[in-house]
C-alpha cells in the first residue's frame, strides 16, 4: 500500500507509466481484438473441424518435441558455459544467439542447403533414410534451431544462479562430479529446465516462414492459419489462431503445475 | 578411518591474472590448530582452495601424510572445509545437509544416524533437524555446516574465515564450540581468518601472509610477541613502532633522547622498536614485581589523550617529545587520577620491548624458523 | 590453460562437451553451407540487383526503426519492471513474454483485426491517414510488436544490475528522481540499451511470418528470399540470404562501436 | 547554510511483510554522535531508511528542527549517509563521486572546487582524485563517500554501519577519523552500529533496538554501566549474569550463599545481577584505593580456565559453587602466578556490581528515561 502511494507521488513514475501503456496497449489489444472478433458458434465449428484439430496437434506435438530434445541436447552446454571457462566461449555464446536474426526463411533455406542432395551430408543423411524435407524430422529440426537459444540462455541463468561453492562444498563432502550435479545442480535448477522448455516450444510454436520452406505438409497450425488468410481472408483465420494460443497456453500451464509437483517430490 | 593429519607444502606457487601466491612451504602438524594469517586479498583463501583441489597449483608439492595430492581430485582428499558462508545445501534440511557425505565415506545408514543423534546432541541441533537453511540463525547455520564436516570423521578440517560473518552475540559462542572441537576430537584444523584476536585464543601455530607471500610462521604466541617484520607487528596489533638504533641491551629511538632497556637483543645495528600497548604500565603498578627494578624502563610523560574503547581504555602519553600509547582497564581513571595533560610515570619491562626489521628479505628469509629478535 | 586441464581430467567436462557438439554443429553447419554454396560471381551479381538492395536496405532501416522505437517506449516500462512494485506487475511480465509464442502470421492477423476499418480504432486510424496494411508503418508495428520483448527484457536486466543503494545514495546527495536518472541509472545502463536495440533490430530483421500478412510489398528482404525460393529454387535465393545476414552483422558492429566511444565520452 | 540538527522521531510505526519497528520515540539533539545499536535483523537499518525518505513510516511523526517531514522528498531532507558498502558511483572518479552533490546545494563550481581540495587534503584522497572507485583500498572507498557527503555541510550525518566492512587495519584509523569529523565539524551523527566496542568510542548517546523496539536509551556510558535489561546487559558485554534476590545494599546469588554488596539499590526483590568482566580484579590491586575496604566484596576463587585473547585474557572463576568470569591484562600470568586450579583472591567494588530486570515492559518502558538500577 504505502509502497504504492510512493510511487503515485512520484513524478517520475507516472511519467514513465503514461509512457509505458502504449506498449502494453500495443501488446494486448491486437490480440483481445483478435480473439473477440470470432463468434463463439464460429470457434465452436472450428473445434469440429478434424484438420484445424490435426493441425495444432501437430504444432503442439513437434513443438514439445523440440523442447524435449532442448533438454536433453542443450543442458550440458548451458552447464558448460555458465560453469566453465575455455577458448572460443564468447564465440560459442554468439553463435547461440544467432538465431534469433536468422530471417525465418533463410533458416529453413540453410537447412535445406546442408541437407541436400549435392552435400555428402545430405546424401548420408539420405542414405540413412532420413528425409529433411516435408517430413517431421525436418520440422522439428528447424523448430530446434530457432528455440535452442531459449532453452540454452533460461537454463544457463539458471545453473549461474546456483553458488559454484554449493557445488565445491558437495565436493568436498566425498561426492564426484556427477554425484554433486545429481544431488545439487539438478535439484536447484530443475524449475529453470521446465522454463527452458517452455520458452523453447513457445518459441517452435510461433515459427512459421522456416517451416513453410522447409514441409508446408505435413501441415502445422501456422501454416494452416496462413492459408486460410490468404484464400478466405481474416475471419476464417482467425478461429484457428484463437484456439492454437489457448491451447498452448494450457500446454504450459500443465507443464508448470507438473514442475512444481516434483519439485516438492524431490527434497 | 582416522588418519594423521600432516600437511606439508613445498615451495607452491598459484599464479592466476592480477595476483600470485608465490612459494609457499608451509608445515602443518597432525593435531595442529594451524592459523592462516592476513588481510583481505593476502591470498590465504585461495590457499584453501589449493589444498582443497579446487584450484590447481602451478608448481610445488602438496603431500598429506607424504602422499602426492597433485592428482587426487577433491573429494578424495579426505579433507572437510566449514566456508564462510556456510554454503548449506538449500533444498536439504538439516539433517538432510548434516548427511550429504556419509555415503561417500562408507558410514552404513545405522552408524550415519548414530553419529547424526550424536553430533545434533552436541552442537544443539537437536530440535531443529528438520528445518531447511533459510529458516536458521547465523549460529546454527555455522553449526550445522560444522556437523556436515565433522559427521565424516575427517583427518583435517578447514574454516574459511569461521567467525567473521557472525554476529558478536553468537562470536563468543561460536569460539568456544570450535575450541572445544578442537580439544575433543582428533583431527588438525585449519583456519583463515583476518582477525588476530580470534587466532590467538584458538590457534597453537600459524602463518602470516601478506600478497601471496608467508612473512613469518610458527608458534602463535610468538608470532604475537616477536613478529619479525614491520608488517606482521602491526597486524598483530603491535603499537609503539618506532625506527631505532640498536645498542648493547638497549635501543635508542631514532632522532631522540629516548632510550630503553631490552631484553630482545638484535643481531642488526638498525631495525623498529615496538612495545605492545598493555605492556606500558603506570608505574605504581610496575612497582609490583620487586626486584625487576634494575632493568626496567622507567618513563615520565604528559597524557595527550584519553578514549574510551569500553572494556579498557586508550591513552596517548608524550615522553621526550615521542608519543606512546597505551591500553588500560577503564578503572585505572579513577585509580590513577588520569586527566588529559596530566603527568604520569610509566614503566615498561625489557622484555616488553621488541625488536624487528622494517622488511624481510622474503626467500628464504624467516619462513618457519625462529624470529630475528 | 590450467582450468582448460582440469576440465581435460574430469569426466563429467568431457561428457557434456561431447553432447554439446551436436547443437554446436546444428546451429552453425547449415549456415556456413549456405554461404559457402554461392559462388561469388552470383553473390557480386546480386550486389548489382538494385530490388535486393532495396529490399535488403528496407529491411534494416524498418527494423532498426522498430529498434529506437523500442528505446522509446520500452525504456520507462523497462525501469518500472526492474525498480517498483505494483499490483499486476506479474500479468504485465507475462505479456511482455506472450509474442514469443504468438505464431507469426497470427501476429500480423491480429493486428490487421485491430486496424481493420470494421473496428473503431481502425476507422480512427484511416481517419487520421494512417494505413497498416502494405506500408512501412504497418511493418514498423508488426516488428515493434515481436521486438519488444527482447528489448525490454535486456534493458530490464540492466536496471536490475545497477544497485538501487546508488539511485538512494544520489537522492540524498540532492538530485531528485529525474537527475538520478540521467546522472546515475542512465550512464550505467546505456550499453544494456544498445544491446537491446540490437537484440530488438535482429530480431526484427529475422520477422517474416507477419509481415508476409500485412505487406507483401513494400517488399522486404525475407519476403523476396521466399519469393525467390519459391519461384526459382534454393540457388536463386540463398546469395540474398548471405547479404542480408552479412550487412545486418555490419550494421550490430557498428552499433556496439558506437556505444564504446559513446560510453567513453561519457564520464 | 548551516542549520542545527536536531531529530525528533514519535511514536514511529514500520510495519513491512514479516517485520516491523513499533512505536519508536527518539531526540536526537544538535552536535550528538548519537548510536542506533542493535544485533543483525533489529530493524536499525529500516530505521535510517525511514528517516532518510526511502521507506515510508506506517505512522508516526518525523521531525528535523521541528518540521515535520513526512511530505519532504528524500533529496530535499539535507540528510546525508554513508552506506555500510559505500554506494561510490562507479563510472565517476573520485573528484566526480564527491562534487556529485555540490550542484543541488547552491554551491558555486568554485566553492566546490576550494571545498574539494580542503577535504581530499584532510581525508588523504589528493592523490586519487582522478581513480575509478574499483581501483581503491576499502578505507579509501570510505574516505571517499565520507568526502561526498561532508562536502554538503550537512547538518546531520548518518552512518550505516560504517566500520564493518573494513578490514582490522583500516578499522582503528577509520574510528579516529570519525571521532575527528564529529569533533571538528559542526553535525549531528547518527550511527547504526552492531559493535559496542565502536559506539562506546565514537557515540556520547545511542539507543539500543531489539526486535523493531527500543530497549533503552541514553547516554553511552550508562547504556554501558547501567544497561536497564537483560538483553541490552549481554549486548554491551555485561557478564556474570546471575537471578539475585535484592536486599538493603546486598543482592544474594539465587540458591547459593554469595551476596555481594551493591552501590546501586533497585526498587525491585527480585532481578539479575551483572558484573563486567574487567572489574573483578586480583585482591592485591584491588588493595590499592585503601579506604574502599570495609564496603568491598572479597571473593575466594579456584582457577578453572585462562584463554588467551591477546591482549587479555580470559579467567574462569569458581566461587561459592559459582562461575564467575573475569577479564585481565595478560602479563597477570605471570604477576599473580595464575594457573589452571590454583586458587585466588578477587575483588569486585559495590560500584561494579549491577542490578536489573529480566525483561521490561516494552511500553513505555525505559525510553528516553534513567535506567532502573
Amino acid at each position: 500500500m504505502s509502497v504504492l502511494n510512493r510511487a503515485k507521488t512520484d513524478g517520475m513514475g507516472l511519467f514513465f507509466m503514461g509512457f509505458s501503456l502504449p506498449v502494453i496497449l500495443l501488446l494486448t489489444l491486437p490480440l483481445i481484438e483478435m480473439a473477440r472478433e470470432p463468434t463463439v458458434a464460429m470457434l465452436f465449428n472450428t473445434l469440429k473441424d478434424r484438420e484445424v484439430m490435426l493441425a495444432i496437434a501437430r504444432s503442439l506435438g513437434f513443438s514439445l518435441s523440440a523442447g524435449l530434445l532442448a533438454f536433453v541436447l542443450g543442458t550440458p552446454l548451458s552447464y558448460l558455459l555458465a560453469r566453465r571457462t575455455f577458448p572460443g566461449k564468447k564465440l560459442i555464446e554468439g553463435i547461440i544467439d544467432l538465431p534469433v536474426m536468422i530471417p525465418h526463411p533463410v533458416v529453413g533455406i540453410a537447412i535445406l542447403s546442408l541437407a541436400g542432395r549435392t552435400h555428402p551430408f545430405g546424401r548420408f543423411l539420405a542414405d540413412m533414410g532420413v528425409q529433411i524435407m516435408g517430413t517431421p524430422t525436418g520440422i522439428i529440426t528447424v523448430l530446434l534451431f530457432v528455440g535452442l537459444p531459449f532453452y540454452v540462455n533460461t537454463v544457463k541463468a539458471g545453473f549461474e544462479s546456483v553458488p559454484a561453492r554449493l557445488e565445491n562444498a558437495s565436493r568436498t563432502l566425498g561426492a564426484g562430479t556427477w554425484d554433486t550435479f545429481r544431488r545439487i545442480t539438478l535439484p536447484l535448477t530443475w524449475r529453470h529446465m521446465v522454463l527452458g522448455i517452455i520458452m523453447c516450444t513457445a518459441r517452435a510454436i510461433s515459427e512459421f516462414g522456416a517451416i513453410v520452406i522447409v514441409a508446408y505438409h505435413p501441415m502445422t497450425a501456422p501454416v494452416m492459419i496462413y492459408e486460410r488468410f490468404t484464400a478466405f481472408g481474416l475471419e476464417y483465420s482467425q478461429p484457428v489462431a484463437v484456439w492454437l494460443i489457448a491451447l498452448s497456453l494450457l500446454l504450459f500451464v500443465a507443464l508448470r503445475m507438473m514442475s512444481r509437483s516434483a519439485v516438492q517430490y524431490q527434497r | 578411518m582416522i588418519q594423521p593429519g600432516l600437511i606439508e607444502l613445498e615451495n607452491i606457487s598459484l599464479t592466476l591474472p592480477g595476483f600470485a601466491l608465490e612459494n609457499i612451504n608451509l608445515t602443518i602438524r597432525e593435531n595442529d590448530f594451524f592459523a592462516v594469517i592476513g588481510p583481505t586479498g593476502s591470498g590465504k583463501s585461495l590457499l584453501l582452495e589449493g589444498m582443497l583441489g579446487l584450484m590447481p597449483f602451478t608448481s610445488g608439492r602438496l603431500l598429506f601424510n607424504g602422499t602426492d595430492m597433485d592428482r587426487v581430485p577433491v573429494e578424495k582428499r579426505g579433507l572437510a572445509i566449514v566456508y564462510q558462508d556456510f554454503a548449506l545445501f538449500p533444498h536439504l534440511d538439516v539433517a538432510g545437509n548434516i548427511l550429504y557425505g556419509t555415503r561417500y565415506h562408507g558410514i552404513s545408514r545405522d552408524e550415519a544416524q548414530n553419529r547424526l543423534e550424536h553430533l545434533s546432541d552436541i552442537l544443539g541441533l537437536s530440535r531443529i533437524l528438520d528445518r531447511r537453511p533459510h529458516n536458521l540463525s547465523g549460529g546454527e547455520k555455522q553449526r550445522t555446516a560444522l556437523a556436515r564436516a565433522l559427521i565424516l570423521n575427517p583427518s583435517v578440517l578447514l574454516l574459511d574465515e569461521p567467525l567473521s560473518a557472525l554476529d558478536p552475540v553468537f562470536h563468543g559462542e561460536a569460539k568456544e564450540l570450535l575450541k572445544r572441537i578442537h580439544r575433543e576430537m582428533d583431527m588438525t584444523i585449519v583456519m583463515v581468518s583476518h582477525n588476530f584476536d580470534d587466532v590467538i585464543y584458538l590457534a597453537d601455530r600459524g602463518a602470516v601472509i601478506h600478497q601471496g607471500r608467508i612473512c613469518q610462521t610458527g608458534d602463535i604466541n610468538i608470532l604475537f610477541e616477536k613478529p619479525c617484520d614491520l608488517f606482521t607487528a602491526r597486524f598483530v596489533g603491535m603499537a609503539n613502532l618506532m625506527p631505532v638504533k640498536v645498542g648493547k641491551g638497549r635501543v635508542t629511538v631514532e632522532g631522540s633522547d629516548v632510550s630503553l632497556r631490552t631484553a630482545n637483543q638484535p643481531a642488526f645495528p638498525f631495525g623498529y622498536m615496538g612495545i605492545r600497548p598493555e605492556d606500558i604500565v603506570p608505574e605504581p603498578e610496575g612497582d609490583v614485581p620487586v626486584g625487576s627494578e634494575p632493568v626496567g624502563n622507567r618513563l615520565r610523560g604528559t597524557i595527550t589523550g584519553i578514549d574510551n574503547h569500553g572494556m579498557f581504555i586508550r591513552v596517548g602519553l608524550d615522553s621526550g617529545g615521542l608519543q606512546f600509547e597505551a591500553v588500560w582497564p577503564r578503572r585505572y581513571i579513577r585509580q590513577y587520577n588520569l586527566s588529559h595533560g596530566s603527568g604520569i610515570r610509566v614503566y615498561v619491562s625489557p622484555e616488553a620491548v621488541h625488536v624487528f626489521r622494517e622488511k624481510l628479505d622474503p626467500v628464504p628469509g624467516c619462513q618457519d624458523k625462529a624470529p630475528l629478535s
